[in-house]
């Protein structure tokens, strides 16, 4: 079964078959002998990687496994060849728009900018107001408001989109 | 015979659990009181009574003295304690219970009034012989406020007069930013205070924030229980506490803790209170006085085998303070925030799976259950971890073996900045200030990289094999069946709906 | 620099979690061994590396000491750390340890096997000047048994010579039970030990269990951290110990202490070990010694600041002993094992939820996690809570508060018998033995009583209702449809049975 | 709804009513206001009674009713009334019949009786081993073996018959 592996940038190709109750997984042209086993809570792993151990914490969403695991946190995505090829169609289909979206559930306390207004990089376009906190949400990079998507005074939940730039 | 029958717990959380604990020991029973997000709260179940105050937002519940004193009376409550937040740096709320003939487990109202106003504490503090940071204005609007921070120089820093924890603070550090930031922090303090005003402060370079832990009792004793160094923070919230600081000689702590003591006398307090300092260079500056328990209060008790809530009992009830102890050893606290580690923004969610760390030297002040969900009504913070070693570096090491054994599940932490921090040079010798946690290196070794790709690859596989793939190389099958453990998962969710 | 580079942790549960945890904030590797039973054990997932050992049995892995050495050899450790029970004091594997050029960390092969034969120990102990329990026998038939308990008087104990920690031992309380008993304990020494050397002792009357803890260094120092009392047994397995012991004077202490000492130097003792007496008004006798880390070990530390673990490897690398603190305060144990509280027979099953107590003076020692399966093939202690106080009566009460704090679903445990024993007349004046268990008072309170039934009703009408009752009296419906989280119950049985 | 609890042989019977939120329970004289709330996890409870609070982790298996609170452990029988009536038929089939079980998982290695032999109270039946313990069962009560349903060096699991005395 082959995989694609991305962390942080950095993609890598791992071959894993089942052999003698482990698994073999080879990368580059180096092969590991893991031993991965389910414990009774459903969501952790006890990994073994050439007899070294790891305590493991897996979430895995299709193609995003999220891990807790010597003492970090990581967000790997995992795609079969399967995926990948649908990935790679999808992925032109990309165009020039940005949305801007809540990081976490909050209200609107102020709207900085308008439909059709022209923004600068690192420019307030929305203050978020969660946690007791007021939060500015600035700008990534230059940019003409298409749509708002939000109103002053609105409790938003997290993920929920708030304006797109285009 | 307890010191009080039945103390009125005004608060949420940790710290309501721990106050809980304290009473329990004490023989002394607890009243909690709880908003409608908080009905299966952890202090509700472990207190002996609890009452319900109304809605969600802290204005409905926590921060309503009418309710919360109600509450106290219709239970027969003889005291209250206030914890950290909501109402416990509030002179209308120690006012009322007074008037409620209900002992208010915190200073005297005089005292909050006169430290919960920073112009006003920077005052008192000066008359005391309390060295202050320079440039402090008052009767700040936006004109002054730019002529002021020319004075000073910049950075400056905006602070809300009613703020506290961190809260309501801003650093400028150009003229062109000055005036929005004011009118934002504005905003903030009348929103979370109810209070706009907002003063100006030079920003001293490469400070250390260090702060004193005092106790006053009835008789007019004052102690202190030596320092902690808070300077691991982000946004102003601490992240990592240590004591004692490294950075101080045993002359420099005696002249801190003389400071503190004698600024408590200034204001009469009684209670427990914490002067916190900026340090820098030899020097130390009055920053302010927090008239409540503090969120870091455990790395005192800690290495001065001292219960400081039980403390604040004796002292309301009349006792006179017990000896302080010889501190022992090394301490270190890690806020265990739901928060995004890169961001810090807030994480929320349902708390599905949790395992703690224990064994020796180590304490976990929490109310975290499994199930629970973390709402954007309050605070983030969901446990804090405290570790004691024979030395520093052995509560180091400890600190780190403990983050690596805590596992949360739902919601993200800030942990891996943490174990960072552990390993920063900086750290490690001691020799840091409040700008380390802007410093720190967050980037993974590729081994690092390399293991948790293996580790993710393996874990995705095992989910296809368990789902059905019939041959080794999989055929589709994998993703049309629906895997265990996603089952499990759909589950929970589902009764999460429902419940 | 690390005193050894890799350890190899011959044990399981939570005592190899201990080892662990201490190795880990020396900076030192450690390496597990495992059954197939405990192939998600947490001593597996925590340590640095892990090996199969085979089978669940656990003569086929943690008692196979050429399979253990062969791991230790296999992966470069330096050091062994036998743990207690299993191969903790068998000679055999200290010297098997020694052939392969690892370090035991552990007592002289010699010392073990000295004080392993109780009447061997016995011997010793009469020639260093230990006060001994009269009656003692040895070559014992049945013959000479019977002429023997009528020598030293009714009620006699019998004991295994190879036996220790509560094992192998039953009392006889008339004639005619005694050839039966004599024969069982025989055959439960041949099983368990492999040596079915059985000894007859008088039994003390009201005799306290008081227990004192030595540590030798290479240099010829011996050192004692004071005593810890464990009269709270049943089936002499103990289930409360605390330190100091309120029977003691200074004096006593003292004398008890250098009587554990004489014995530790009289078989050049090196490392960690335990001398256990029994104490009867104001005498006190030679009981054993047990060479190696014992169970409740922490009590000690709580109150002298120290972490065994780390002195004996510390001694084991050449150092030379610390010196030893002042103790302070009071320190409880209750041990947590999976066991029906009323007959004290194991409980088996799968940890389904679990609630660990937290907060000021608590530490918890466990292997528990989610999900764990409770075996017959170990035995049944899941975890130690121990907690820490000012003062007696304050570590009584926070005893108490933790113990509510503790739940743990699936199995269940002893803690109702422990928080009796807390409450127990006898128990808070100091004034018990080891007897106290048996006569606890177990009856329940009319008011308990209703409040249970009050809990259950309501428990199952919330069932019922949402099943989805229709009306308010109920249909049958309630019975027909399936309760959400019988569900998940169902969900997590199924998971069980594929896993 | 009307139900019949039993704990350690007292019976009880309890009249439950769900008003406003809350459940009215009366039993004997008196009503009680109970706020029962389920937390996340499917198996705690918090529980006011009148205002007092009770943590409370229930098993609710049918009409068996497993509680921990209080620091106690609690079994109650809890029967609506179709299931007591139901009970009170099958109860009337219950003969002289004892039957002799496994407390927990064990291997038999001793069996000190036969099919047919006349047993005393105390006297020992059968040894269990389990956790390294060598637990001798006794007879309850005076009897005769009336069936044997273990053998010498036999794993029985928990629960399992090993006897049966009549």
């Amino acid at each position: 079964m082959k995989y694609f592996a991305e962390l942080d940038g950095e993609q890598r190709e791992f071959v894993v078959e089942r052999r003698a109750g482990k698994l073999w997984v080879t990368t580059g042209d180096r092969t590991f002998e893991l031993d991965l086993s389910l414990v009774g809570d459903g969501a952790t792993f006890s990994l073994l990687v050439d007899g070294h151990s790891y305590d493991v914490v897996a979430d895995v969403e299709r193609d995003q496994v999220t891990l807790q695991m010597v003492g970090e946190r990581f967000a790997v995505r995992v795609e079969d060849e399967r995926e990948r090829a649908a990935h790679a169609v999808a992925g032109n289909k990309v165009g020039g728009k940005r949305e801007l979206r809540a990081a976490m559930p909050g209200i609107v306390v102020d709207l900085k900018v308008g439909e059709g207004d022209a923004v600068e990089e690192g420019q307030t376009l929305v203050v978020l107001e969660a946690m007791k906190m007021q939060n500015p949400l600035l700008a990534e990079g230059p940019g003409k408001v298409v749509r708002l998507c939000c109103k002053k005074g609105e409790a938003v939940a997290a993920g929920a989109l708030l304006l797109e730039i285009e | 015979m307890p010191h009080f029958r039945r103390i009125l717990v005004a608060n949420r959380g940790e710290i309501a659990l721990r106050v809980i604990r304290t009473a329990q020991e004490m023989g002394i029973e607890t009243v909690a009181v709880f908003s409608d997000a908080d009905r299966n709260a952890l202090h509700v179940r472990r207190a002996s009574c609890a009452v319900h105050l109304g809605g969600s937002r802290p204005a409905e519940s926590y921060l309503d003295i009418d309710k919360v004193i109600g509450a106290a009376v219709a239970t027969g409550c003889d005291a209250l304690h206030p914890g950290y937040g909501f109402l416990s740096e509030k002179a209308a709320a120690a006012e009322a219970c007074r008037a409620a003939g209900i002992e208010w487990l915190g200073p005297p109202p005089d005292a909050i009034v006169a430290m919960g106003d920073k112009v006003q504490a920077r005052k008192i503090a000066m008359l005391a012989g309390v060295p202050l940071v320079p440039g402090l204005q008052e009767d700040v609007d936006a004109d002054r406020l730019v002529a002021a921070a020319r004075e000073v120089g910049y950075p400056v820093m905006l602070k809300a007069a009613a703020g506290g924890g961190g809260k309501g603070i801003r650093i400028v550090r150009e003229e062109k930013q000055l005036v929005e930031a004011f009118e934002l922090a504005r905003a903030e303090a009348r929103g979370a205070f109810g209070d706009d005003r907002v003063y100006l402060e030079k920003f001293v370079t490469r400070p250390r924030h260090v702060e004193i832990q005092i106790m006053a009792d009835k008789h007019g004793n004052v102690v202190h229980y030596g320092e902690r160094e808070c300077s691991v923070q982000r946004r102003h919230q601490k992240l990592v506490e240590e004591s004692p600081c490294v950075a101080l000689t045993p002359a420099l702590r005696e002249r801190m803790g003389a400071a503190a003591c004698d600024l408590a006398r200034a204001v009469g307090y009684v209670g427990a209170g914490t002067v916190e300092f900026l340090y820098s260079a030899g020097e130390f500056y009055f920053l302010e006085m927090n008239t409540r328990l503090q969120v870091e209060h455990p790395v005192t008790e800690m290495r001065y085998g001292v219960d400081l809530v039980r403390e604040q009992i004796r002292v309301a009830a009349g006792e006179e303070l017990a000896p302080v102890a010889e501190p022992r050893g090394h301490a270190i606290e890690v806020r265990v925030n739901a928060e995004d580690p890169n961001t810090y923004f807030p994480s929320l969610g349902r708390l599905s799976r949790m395992s703690l760390p224990g064994g020796p030297g180590v304490r976990l002040d929490s109310a975290m259950f499994r199930g629970l969900e973390v709402t954007p009504y309050y605070d983030s913070m969901l446990a804090k971890l405290i570790v004691h070693g024979e030395d520093r570096a052995q509560a180091i090491a400890r600190c780190e073996r403990a983050i690596r054994e805590l596992r949360i599940v739902g919601v993200s932490t800030a942990m891996p900045v943490a174990l960072r921090v552990l390993h920063n040079a900086e750290f490690r010798a001691g020799d840091y200030d409040t700008g380390i946690l802007e410093r720190i290196d967050r980037s993974l070794t590729p081994e690092r990289r390399e293991l948790a790709m293996l580790a993710a690859v393996a874990a995705r596989f095992l989910v296809a094999e368990r789902a059905g793939a019939k041959s080794a190389d999989g055929d589709g099958d994998a993703r049309q069946r629906v895997p265990v453990w996603s089952m499990l998962g759909r589950g929970e969710r589902l009764w999460r709906n429902r419940s």
